[in-house]
């Protein structure tokens, strides 16, 4: 039982470490703004939730998992609201790059 | 939702690799920040930083038996907005004192 | 220790962008990035109630504070000349630079081995606290008198602020007054955010006495839950010539005071606390100062007066 | 090495920074920034020390560590007056720099 859930916790946080290689990656490489805060916000999200629940799988007690749960769903919150801002103050002025 | 007593050492190795990895693409990602061009571009570098540090810190915590690591990421998540939304009220504000 | 020395070399190198960036902004964003890699260093010292201190306000409300300083600021920068100093004063800065670190770095080597600790006697004697937290029991017991003072020190900060008022909205209201939008997205964010952070605030000043928190940190994050309900119009700011204000603000050193002058009478000195009682004496200091902390941070961030007073 | 001397000479190096900054800067905003990262290093020497006291089951002596804490909020404090000033000065005079002609 303990090593099914190790498994699942190998998986998942080597899927999120993945997921943050590609945000990175397109941070990097996309032309202009709108369209690299796109990739930033799929890379914030699955990264961090899929690290989020790989380390689900080792919490202790409810309040650890509650919590985990909570940096995950307020990082979503404030990742994709913050992005809209971003997104409104860029666009009078264009893509900047 | 096993104890981590009975956590493998291989497990929090595998953990600590793993917090190391995603802060080094992070810190790839930080070269946004120094490139610019533009204000946007480098919030953004640094919420990845953010989210990715915040992955870091609980991967860390959890391979180092600190509990109180998701104390610190909570913490860090919800100054990350609060930064983030001073940014744009910030922003919208010079626009006012200029005009 | 590849991951120590990757850390080491990643927060040093935020740092020395912080200093060599051209544009301000970029600075401030590096110095937020900073502060969080600051975050995991402390983990990795085995400090995590300096962690939560530095998440919350070295990095969090400071970084805050200096981006809408350095978004007003834009317009000036940009019309301020790019003065570079001459080489040769670069030069002997950076001369003088590397002699300083190179002291610190050579106390850091001489340390005295094995090292001096007060580990030992803060544990033996955290019993008598009835707490459960080291760092808690040092700044409320042991070293109680320097964290009544820091509290006055917060407020004579303020103080200061408040007198850069000028006169015609003097005891007036901090800030821009921020319309709320309904439909809004900040005033979505906001409505979100701020129950949930003021939960989590009060979560870690609670686990202070046991665990990891306590009074600054908790009060840290009160304090960017007001400033960001203010931001998005939620709720506005109080004049600052308001009573219940300045009871709000005074309350947690004269709570403090008062307690600290009766370990006089029942316990032989300042700030002594009565065994028995200790835990719930340091709790009653706790809850007003934690208020009160919150309250001058977010009116630090606010910054002076800038509309008049209402009535 | 230990991982705390490590890091007191990282904050021996960050000091250094941070002092080239406070001293070529011109830009007040600018030397606020440094003098936080001097606070940084300053800090960091002081974890450094605390962690090579850790005994009797503490992973670091707590009473630099309540220190700290106490110094991170007393830099706060001055960071927000000075931004204040800075501000105030910007109000009146629309500079932000120090100096005779700016």
């Amino acid at each position: 039982m303990s090593a099914a859930l190790n498994g699942l916790t190998i998986l998942a946080v080597c899927a999120g470490a993945f997921f943050f290689l590609a945000g990175t990656v397109g941070l990097l490489r996309f032309p202009d703004t709108l369209s690299r805060l796109h990739a930033l916000t799929k890379a914030d999200n699955l990264g961090l939730g899929l690290v989020v629940l790989g380390l689900l799988f080792q919490a202790e007690g409810l309040l650890a998992a509650l919590k985990l749960i909570s940096v995950w769903l307020l990082a979503l919150l404030a990742g994709a609201t913050v992005t809209q801002l971003i997104a409104h103050t860029a666009r009078p002025s264009g893509p900047q790059a | 939702m096993l104890g981590s007593s009975l956590k493998h050492p291989a497990m929090a190795d595998f953990l600590f690799a793993a917090a190391g990895l995603v802060l080094a693409m992070v810190a790839a990602g930080l070269a946004r920040i120094l490139w610019g061009p533009g204000d946007a571009d480098r919030i953004m570098a640094a919420q990845l930083l953010g989210t990715g540090g915040i992955a870091a810190l609980l991967l860390l915590g959890e391979a180092t038996n600190v509990p109180a690591a998701l104390d610190v990421a909570l913490t860090l998540v919800l100054l990350a907005a609060f930064i983030s939304v001073a940014f744009v009220k910030g922003a919208t504000r010079s626009e006012a004192d200029g005009a | 220790m590849a991951f120590d020395i990757g850390l080491a070399l990643l927060v040093l190198g935020v740092g020395a962008w912080t200093v060599a960036a051209r544009d301000t902004f970029a600075a401030v964003v590096g110095f937020v990035a900073y502060g969080l890699l600051l975050a995991l260093v402390w983990v990795r010292l085995a400090a995590p109630d300096v962690a939560l201190t530095e998440a919350a306000l070295g990095s969090g409300l400071t970084g805050g504070l200096l981006v809408s300083a350095s978004t007003r600021l834009r317009r000036a920068e940009t019309r301020a000349v790019d003065e570079r100093q001459p080489a040769s004063l670069r030069l002997a800065a950076a001369v003088l630079c590397t002699l300083v670190s190179a002291g610190v770095a050579a106390i850091v080597l001489l340390l005295p081995e094995p090292a001096p600790t007060l580990a030992p006697q803060a544990m033996v004697n955290m019993a008598a606290t009835g707490l459960g937290n080291p760092v808690t029991a040092v700044l409320m017991a042991y070293r109680a008198i320097d964290t009544l003072l820091e509290t006055v020190v917060l407020l004579l900060a303020l103080v200061g602020i408040w007198s850069l008022a000028p006169d015609r909205v003097w005891g007036g209201v901090p800030g821009p007054r921020h319309q709320a939008e309904p439909d809004g997205l900040l005033t979505f964010i906001a409505q979100l955010l701020v129950p949930v952070g003021i939960l989590v605030g009060i979560h870690i000043f609670w686990v202070g006495s046991v665990a990891p928190g306590g009074e600054f940190q908790g009060a840290t994050i009160l304090a960017a839950m007001w400033i960001l309900a203010m931001m998005a119009g939620l709720v506005d700011a109080p004049a600052v010539n308001r009573r219940w204000l300045r009871l709000m603000l005074v309350a947690g050193p004269a709570v403090f005071l008062t307690i600290g002058l009766t370990g006089f009478a029942v316990a032989g000195s300042f700030l002594a606390y009565p065994e028995p009682h200790a835990k719930l004496l340091i709790l009653m200091i706790e809850i007003p100062v934690t208020l009160s902390i919150a309250a001058t941070l977010a009116l630090l961030v606010a910054g002076p007066p800038e509309r008049a007073p209402g009535r | 090495m230990t991982e705390a001397t490590l890091y007191g000479l990282c904050s021996a190096a960050l000091v250094g920074v941070g002092l080239f900054g406070l001293i070529m800067h011109p830009q007040p905003l600018r030397k606020i920034l440094a003098f936080n990262l001097i606070g940084g290093g300053v800090f960091l020497l002081f974890g450094a020390v605390a962690r090579r006291g850790a005994a009797a089951g503490l992973g670091g002596d707590p009473v630099p560590q309540a220190l700290v804490i106490t110094g991170l909020v007393v830099a706060f404090a001055a960071t927000a007056l000075a931004v204040a000033l800075l501000l105030r000065l910007f109000q009146e005079t629309g500079r932000a720099t120090l100096g005779s002609d700016g």
